[in-house]
């Protein structure tokens, strides 16, 4: 059978992937790929404590009440998405930008803030 | 409302004056030629244009000549530089500084003749015209206003009028208003005309407010104000050129610091005299001293006295402190008679005077001995100076400081202060005569040199004969006044038996009867003249076309020869006497009363008589012995250190230059190097650090998220720890 | 013995997302990585279907699988400059990265399942894909409805972060 | 009449803010309307607490015109943290504020010439005027550490921006310097807050239990007495104000590097600043600590003054030479309060200690002006001739007689010449420290010989003499220039020559001040 730690590992593993993608490769759009991962795997997290909630009628996991018809965690769910949309827009006029200028999308270069 | 109580007129009307002049007519003479100090024309200057502030920027003291290696130097060009505004001389003065001038004599005319009712009123001892009784004994105290009392400490103006304070007020305004007369004259067309009779009432003020002082505080605000005064009458001409090298004429930009720097030298002794003298008795007033320091602690009265001492040395050029006096005769002469000869550096015999009570009564006998000693031996010492002196000012300069130091013993050898006040007395009308005197000379021929004159009796015989009067007063040579008031310091140090002040001041008489006596021949006289004394046109030297000067100048002379003889021969109907007796509240003090007839008379004189007789010989009948002493081998030396001022001049400049300058640059330089040094050291280490950690900010993005992350997982780590978590 | 559709599911979904989320990262060409991108995505769909949250799962499709992969496409398009085998190297340190994210990876799960929770009500089976348990409508009123308790307010600013990125992006990404 | 502090306080600030927006013409009539209005309203409560009845002028216990609303009022539990926003005058306080209010007015007219961004530099100037009369006239203090930091910033733009060649190091100097020795000086106000019960940081508080301030503190397994270590922290930032030796290094290059007007205001009001703070605060609230450390003070304040004379005796740079002199007049502020607070002879030399103190606070007042006067005519030659070389002159005085009278004026002020301000001072001081520290005095006294000789040397060197030909077309002050240096000759010698009026209203604040001093002595 399938409990809620299932996903949750499953976010933490995919969160993980993500991470270490984000702090590895050297494309941009490698790294932002990495980080879209990496909201996905909160995404499935916090979609997985809804349902949970939900399924639990009511009762929160700690033993608090709350209003299980709130769906709390999809809400989230949606807004992250469409903040993710919004910075993934965001991001790649940016490397667009930054390529324009400096013909590289390579991180290891961009280092203007460099002491 | 007698004339006592408006005695603050009689310093408030030169200080009217002075602002109207100030605001009134100099503003107007400004307004009307717009530039008032006028230059002389760049090309009279230009030479030494770069050169003044240059050399300058190496000493605080002097460059006036005093470095002549040659002793029979040139100096015409430093005469025509110390003679000052001559160059604008014939020129008549324009109208608005004539007003100034008029203006500034009216003002002094009434401060004495305001005096001169005070004096009256101190007279008059029954009280019948001005119905206050026995002032003479008393004495008043004016309180003006207050500066501000704090607990018992009372900061106050008070005037004080006392036969003392009386005897002053004549002098100074009876004095200043001839200078003022004369200065019409000589000043005459001078640029800065308006600005000198400015100048010349500011010091009246002062130091009539010195003289009215009721308190330690008064008088010190006067004291300072006088030496301002004297600062810039010294610096009237500080545009001049420097003479050249070799001139004995004194240059007026640094004369006048160096006036200022030295009396302050003095001034610093006075104050903390003056503190401890506070300290102790709380109060500043004259008059409640003399009661309240008899609780003090003798040693440490004695030594406030002292230090009080100090001042008047300053002040009145006594040695260590006289280097100030010569060069002061920068300023024009006018200047010299009234202020460097007459009045202010008779300040510090005043202010020993006024304490006298507490010099001689209350305070140990080191005090007056101090002062008694300081002042006979600054008395030969200047003579001696005086001697190869060849600028005719500087002559005068040094037996200004001599009589200076007549005066102080005599306030010392007597029990009254009344020998010593009555040289103040009578020096001031000679001395004040000697100086306008020379300034006429030098206002005739433009030189003050006194191998270019020679013969000028003929020339200006007023002049010549006024001198006369003063030379033969100032060698003690009766009936004229300088024999009353001098005899009786050289008979009292006899009788008091102190030989060694008597010693000295019996030689100085000859001494300055010898310098005096060779000042006038070389002057006025000429070998083949009548005792070489009275010389004519085959004596002069000089290449000038002299001529007697105008009569506002030759009148002050006149009046003030009058006053030399005729205090001369009232001293036969006991002038002295009386004098002592007003000057001691109406109270007869035995006064040693010259001609009682004692060998001891004879002596003084013939002392001055020899001394006139050498000089006679000497300068008036070409016994060439002064050419054998300079030429000699042997006595070369002493000639040459006599002319050089005992080198005291060279030594003070390298005091300063040594010791002043290097303490002060050492501070300067600890300033930059050890403090400043630490400070931006600390701050060079700071830099130094962030150089270095500044190193983990790489710029690249994943360095920091992996940082980050890192972070997170540590602590994740070490809560678990913590928690115990693992553990289980 | 009857199989547990829903488990198996779960069990295939999550391994094909997480192999293709490898994938992503550690793909040398960068356009590989970019599809298998969209494998994530999808799979990341499944599981919200999973969960009883068909509309985040519609959303998903539509937004990630839609919309940002065309996006990250066309800036892969736009910003190849290097015929370079390798389009999507690693850099100096995914070594440490690599350390980082196994020990966080490592904390994160020994967390869960060491928190009381995971003992407790968390342990339970959750009725995975029920057809009963569908939340759209639900969830249609939390967001939208102007009467009920409902989130209507944080999504229309949430539309005004989206205007804002909108001319931001354009404004950022034009040519000067 | 509460109004009235508040209003001198902001009104320059607000005003600094409202004349950006006007183009330049206005803005500078503004500015100087704003800093004249000032002036006139502090002269309006000088006067009004002079002519009040002897009782109300006020001293740290009855301030006048007293604002004290309650500003931060946090209670975290056991501990109490309480800031009033309390303004107020009295004796001590009023002579600094009217100084001040006349400076920067002088200041804005003074700098009516400068043509760089001359809207900024007002309003900074204006913002500056605001956070000294804080200083002034705070009477919590936390707040009083509040505007004394203010007043940092303006200054260090002032010197930043407008300063001369070495500009960024004068300023950074000046910033550090004076941030360092603050940072103490805030340790020890939460010090004395929390060991004189933290209840209220108001003046009137610790005034009250300043006698009561003793004990000691454990530090290092030993233990210091408590007042001398909150003397020492208060201290550091007045010390580095003030400057005493030998923490002054950075004074000379501020001045030297600022532009006139600034320097006006740094020697006329900011290290008056430091002075304010030692005798209201140090001396004040903890007179045990003085007292502990009085002759060591003493000796310090004679260094100051030889060392401070010492330094202008050589300098070239005719404002640094000015600084120093500021640095050696300083030692006379420094000690007169040491002298008043040295614990010889007790009550019974009470009046000597008023008459020191007194003339301490007198002092802070007449060098204001004094210096702020040699710095204009120093600002109107340098405006002229572009440099401020003192041997590069030389006879220009027939060139500008205007300004050389004026500039002699300022000197002989400077050096202590009676009937200028600067003698009443001096002589108050001296007169009072030769009771209580006769050696540190008397050498003290020999400053005034010192000073004579380097500020007249100065004069030779570069007014007297034959005209040096490079300066022929050198011309004289203008009317707007001398307009200042006249204000300031009045100023001077009126309290010259009488000084009633100022003396009246100050000692009544300083016998409040003894009166704890020599309660502390009677604990001791």
């Amino acid at each position: 059978m399938i409990t809620l730690n299932h996903f949750l590992v499953l976010g933490a593993v995919l969160f993980v992937i993500g991470l270490f993608g984000a702090l590895s490769k050297r494309n941009a759009v490698a790294i932002l790929m990495s980080i879209e991962i990496m909201l996905n795997a909160v995404n499935v997290t916090l979609v997985a404590f809804a349902s949970a909630i939900l399924n639990h009628g009511g009762k929160a996991l700690n033993g608090a009440t709350v209003d299980s018809s709130r769906l709390t965690g999809q809400i989230f769910a949606v807004f992250i998405i469409t903040v993710a949309a919004a910075e993934a827009s965001v991001a790649l006029a940016m490397i667009i930008a930054i390529y324009r200028r400096r013909n590289t999308i390579d991180v290891g270069e961009i280092n203007l803030m460099r002491w | 409302m007698t004339p006592v109580d408006l005695v603050w007129l009689v310093p408030a009307l030169p200080l009217a004056a002075m602002l109207i002049i100030f605001f009134g007519t100099r503003m107007v003479e400004i307004a009307v030629q717009p530039r008032p100090a006028a230059v002389p024309a760049p090309t009279d200057h230009g030479g030494h244009g770069g050169h003044g502030p240059a050399d300058a920027a190496t000493t605080p003291d002097t460059e006036a000549g005093h470095d002549a290696t040659d002793q029979t130097a040139h100096t015409t060009h430093g005469a025509a530089a110390a003679g000052g505004g001559h160059g604008e001389h014939g020129g008549h003065t324009p109208f608005w500084p004539m007003l100034s001038s008029i203006i500034g004599v009216s003002a002094l005319l009434l401060s004495f003749a305001l005096s001169l009712l005070i004096l009256w009123q101190f007279l008059d001892v029954n009280g019948d015209v001005f119905h206050t009784k026995n002032l003479i004994a008393t004495g008043k105290d004016i309180h003006l206003y207050n500066w501000f009392t704090i607990g018992s400490l009372n900061y106050s103006i008070d005037f004080r009028v006392d036969t003392l304070t009386v005897v002053m007020l004549l002098v100074v305004t009876g004095v200043s208003t001839l200078v003022h007369l004369y200065s019409i004259g000589y000043m005459a067309g001078d640029p800065g005309y308006s600005r000198f009779y400015i100048e010349l009432a500011l010091f009246t003020v002062a130091m009539l407010i010195l003289v009215l002082g009721a308190n330690f505080l008064v008088l010190f605000i006067g004291w300072e104000l006088v030496g301002l005064s004297s600062y810039l009458l010294v610096g009237f001409w500080f545009y001049h050129n420097p003479p050249p090298p070799g001139s004995e004429v004194p240059y007026p930009p640094p004369a006048q610091l160096k006036a200022f720097v030295t009396t302050r030298l003095g001034d610093f002794g006075f104050l903390i005299g003056i503190l401890i003298l506070f300290t102790a008795t709380g109060t500043f007033n004259f008059i409640e001293l003399n009661t309240k320091t008899q609780a003090m602690d003798k040693g440490l009265l004695t030594l406030a006295m002292i230090l009080v001492f100090c001042g008047a040395v300053g002040k009145s050029a006594q040695f260590p402190l006289h280097v100030w006096l010569p060069d002061a005769m920068a300023g024009p002469t006018p200047v010299s008679a009234l202020i460097h000869a007459a009045t202010m550096v008779a300040a510090g015999v005043y202010l020993v005077a006024r304490l006298f009570p507490i010099y001689e009564g209350v305070a140990g006998p080191q005090a007056l001995a101090v002062v008694g000693y300081t002042g006979a031996f600054t008395a030969l010492f200047a003579a001696t100076i005086a001697l190869t002196q060849n600028d005719i000012k500087g002559v005068l300069a040094y037996s200004t400081i001599s009589q200076l130091g007549y005066m102080f013993a005599g306030l010392a050898v007597a029990d009254t202060n009344t020998v010593g006040m009555y040289h103040l007395f009578t020096h001031a009308f000679f001395k004040a005569l000697l100086f306008l005197g020379s300034g006429s000379v030098i206002h005739a021929i433009g030189a003050q040199d006194m191998r270019k004159m020679g013969g000028l009796a003929r020339f200006m015989p007023w002049t010549a004969g006024t001198i006369l009067v003063a030379t033969l007063a100032i060698s003690g040579i009766p009936p004229f006044s300088g024999f009353w008031s001098k005899d009786p310091i050289i008979t009292t140090a006899l009788e008091k038996g102190n030989y060694i002040i008597y010693g000295l001041t019996l030689f100085t008489a000859f001494l300055t009867a010898f310098y005096m006596f060779r000042l006038f021949i070389l002057t006025f006289g000429g070998q083949g003249s009548f005792l070489g004394l009275w010389g004519g046109h085959d004596q002069y030297r000089g290449d000038a076309h002299p001529r007697e000067s105008p009569r506002v100048m030759t009148f002050p002379l006149v009046v003030l020869a009058l006053a030399t003889i005729l205090i001369g021969l009232a001293g036969f109907a006991g002038f002295n006497q009386g004098f002592a007796w007003f000057l001691n509240h109406g109270v007869n003090v035995d006064f040693p009363v010259a001609p009682a007839l004692d060998a001891n008379t004879f002596i003084g004189v013939g002392a001055g008589v020899l001394g006139i007789l050498l000089a006679i010989a000497v300068y008036g009948y070409g016994l060439r012995l002064n050419v054998a002493l300079a030429s000699s081998a042997v006595t070369r030396p002493i000639y040459r250190l006599l002319y050089r001022r005992y080198f005291l001049d060279e030594l003070y400049l390298w005091l300063i230059r040594v010791v002043v300058l290097g303490l002060s640059n050492l501070c300067a330089l600890f300033d930059a190097y050890v403090i400043d040094g630490i400070v931006n050291g600390s701050a060079r280490a700071v830099r130094g650090l962030g150089n270095i950690t500044r190193r983990s900010e790489t710029g690249i993005l994943q360095n920091y998220g992996a940082a980050i992350f890192g972070g997170a997982m540590i602590i994740l780590i070490l809560v678990f720890v913590a928690t115990g978590a693992i553990g289980r | 013995m009857t199989i547990d559709v829903p488990a198996v599911a779960f069990w295939v979904i999550a391994i094909i997302l997480v192999g293709s989320a490898l994938a992503v990262v550690v793909m040398p060409k960068i356009v590989h990585a970019a599809l298998f991108l969209v494998a994530v995505f999808g799979a990341a769909a499944g599981i919200y279907v999973l969960l009883n949250a068909e509309f985040i799962a519609i959303v998903q499709v539509l937004i990630y699988a839609g919309a940002v992969t065309i996006l990250i496409l066309f800036a892969i398009m736009l910003t190849q400059n290097s015929m370079s085998r390798v389009s999507n190297p690693f850099s100096g340190q995914w070594w440490l990265a690599g350390l980082i994210c196994v020990l966080l990876a490592a904390g994160i799960i020994f967390a869960v399942n060491s928190s009381p929770m995971a003992a407790g009500a968390a342990s339970d089976a959750l009725p995975l894909a029920n057809a009963a348990g569908g939340t759209v409508v639900k969830l249609g009123q939390l967001l939208y409805s102007p009467f009920a308790y409902s989130y209507v307010l944080p999504f229309e600013i949430a539309s005004v972060v989206l205007l804002v990125a909108i001319v931001g992006a354009i404004m950022i990404g034009r040519e000067e | 009449m509460q109004w009235l502090l508040p209003v001198i306080v902001f009104a320059p600030a607000i005003a600094g803010v409202a004349l950006l927006l006007f183009p330049q013409r206005p803005a500078k009539l503004i500015a100087a309307g704003a800093t004249l209005a000032v002036f006139l309203l502090s002269l309006w409560l000088y006067f009004g607490l002079l002519n009040g009845s002897a009782t109300t002028f006020g001293d740290v216990l009855h301030p006048q015109w007293a604002v004290d609303e309650p500003w931060i009022n946090i209670a975290l539990g056991t501990f109490h943290f309480r800031v009033d926003y309390a303004l107020g005058a009295d004796g001590l306080s009023m002579p600094m504020i009217v100084l001040n209010a006349l400076l920067t007015f002088l200041a804005v007219v003074g700098s009516w010439h400068i043509d760089r961004r001359i809207k900024f530099y007002l309003a900074l100037i204006l913002i500056l005027e605001t956070g000294v009369m804080g200083v002034f006239a705070a009477f919590d203090l936390f707040l009083f550490i509040l505007f004394w930091e203010v007043e940092l910033i303006p200054m260090f733009l002032l010197i930043g921006i407008w300063g001369g060649a070495r500009r960024e190091y004068a300023a950074w100097k000046f910033l550090i310097y004076t941030l360092v020795g603050s940072s103490f000086t805030l340790a020890g106000i939460f010090l004395i807050y929390v060991q004189t019960g933290g209840q209220s940081a108001t003046y009137q508080h610790y005034a009250s239990v300043a006698s009561q301030l003793t004990g000691s503190l454990p530090l290092f397994g030993g233990s210091v007495s408590l007042p001398l270590v909150l003397f020492l922290l208060l201290f550091a930032g007045f010390a580095v104000k003030i400057p005493m030796w030998p923490v002054h290094t950075w004074l000379p290059d501020a001045h030297t590097e600022a532009p006139t007007a600034v320097s006006v205001l740094l020697a006329g009001v900011l290290l008056k600043m430091g002075a304010y703070g030692l005798i209201r605060i140090c001396l004040g609230f903890v007179p045990q600590g003085v007292q502990e450390i009085a002759p060591l003070l003493g000796i310090v304040a004679a260094i100051n003054v030889l060392w401070g004379a010492g330094a202008s005796m050589v300098q070239h740079d005719m404002k640094k030479m000015i600084a120093y002199a500021s640095v050696s007049h300083m030692g006379y502020v420094l000690l007169g309060v040491a002298g008043a607070a040295a614990s010889v002879g007790g009550a019974s030399l009470l009046d000597f200690r008023q008459a020191a103190l007194t003339g301490a606070t007198l002092q802070m007042f007449t060098h204001g002006a004094i210096t702020g006067m040699l710095f204009f005519c120093v600002g109107v030659l340098y405006d002229k001739a572009h440099t401020r070389e003192i041997d590069i002159f030389g006879g220009i005085a027939t060139r500008m007689p205007r300004e050389i009278t004026l500039y002699s004026i300022a000197c002989f002020a400077s050096l202590g010449l009676p009937a200028l301000a600067g003698f009443v001072a001096e002589y108050l001081v001296f007169t009072g420290t030769y009771a209580l520290l006769p050696a540190q005095t008397v050498f003290a006294v020999f400053g005034v010989v010192l000073t004579a000789g380097y500020l007249l040397w100065m004069l030779r060197r570069s007014f007297f003499g034959p005209l040096n030909l490079k300066w022929r077309g050198l011309t004289d002050a203008t009317l707007r220039e001398a307009f200042p240096l006249a204000a300031l000759a009045v100023v001077i010698l009126f309290v010259g020559i009488y000084p009633q009026p100022l003396v009246d209203l100050i000692t009544p604040a300083m016998q409040q001040t003894l009166h704890t001093v020599v309660q502390a002595l009677a604990v001791h």
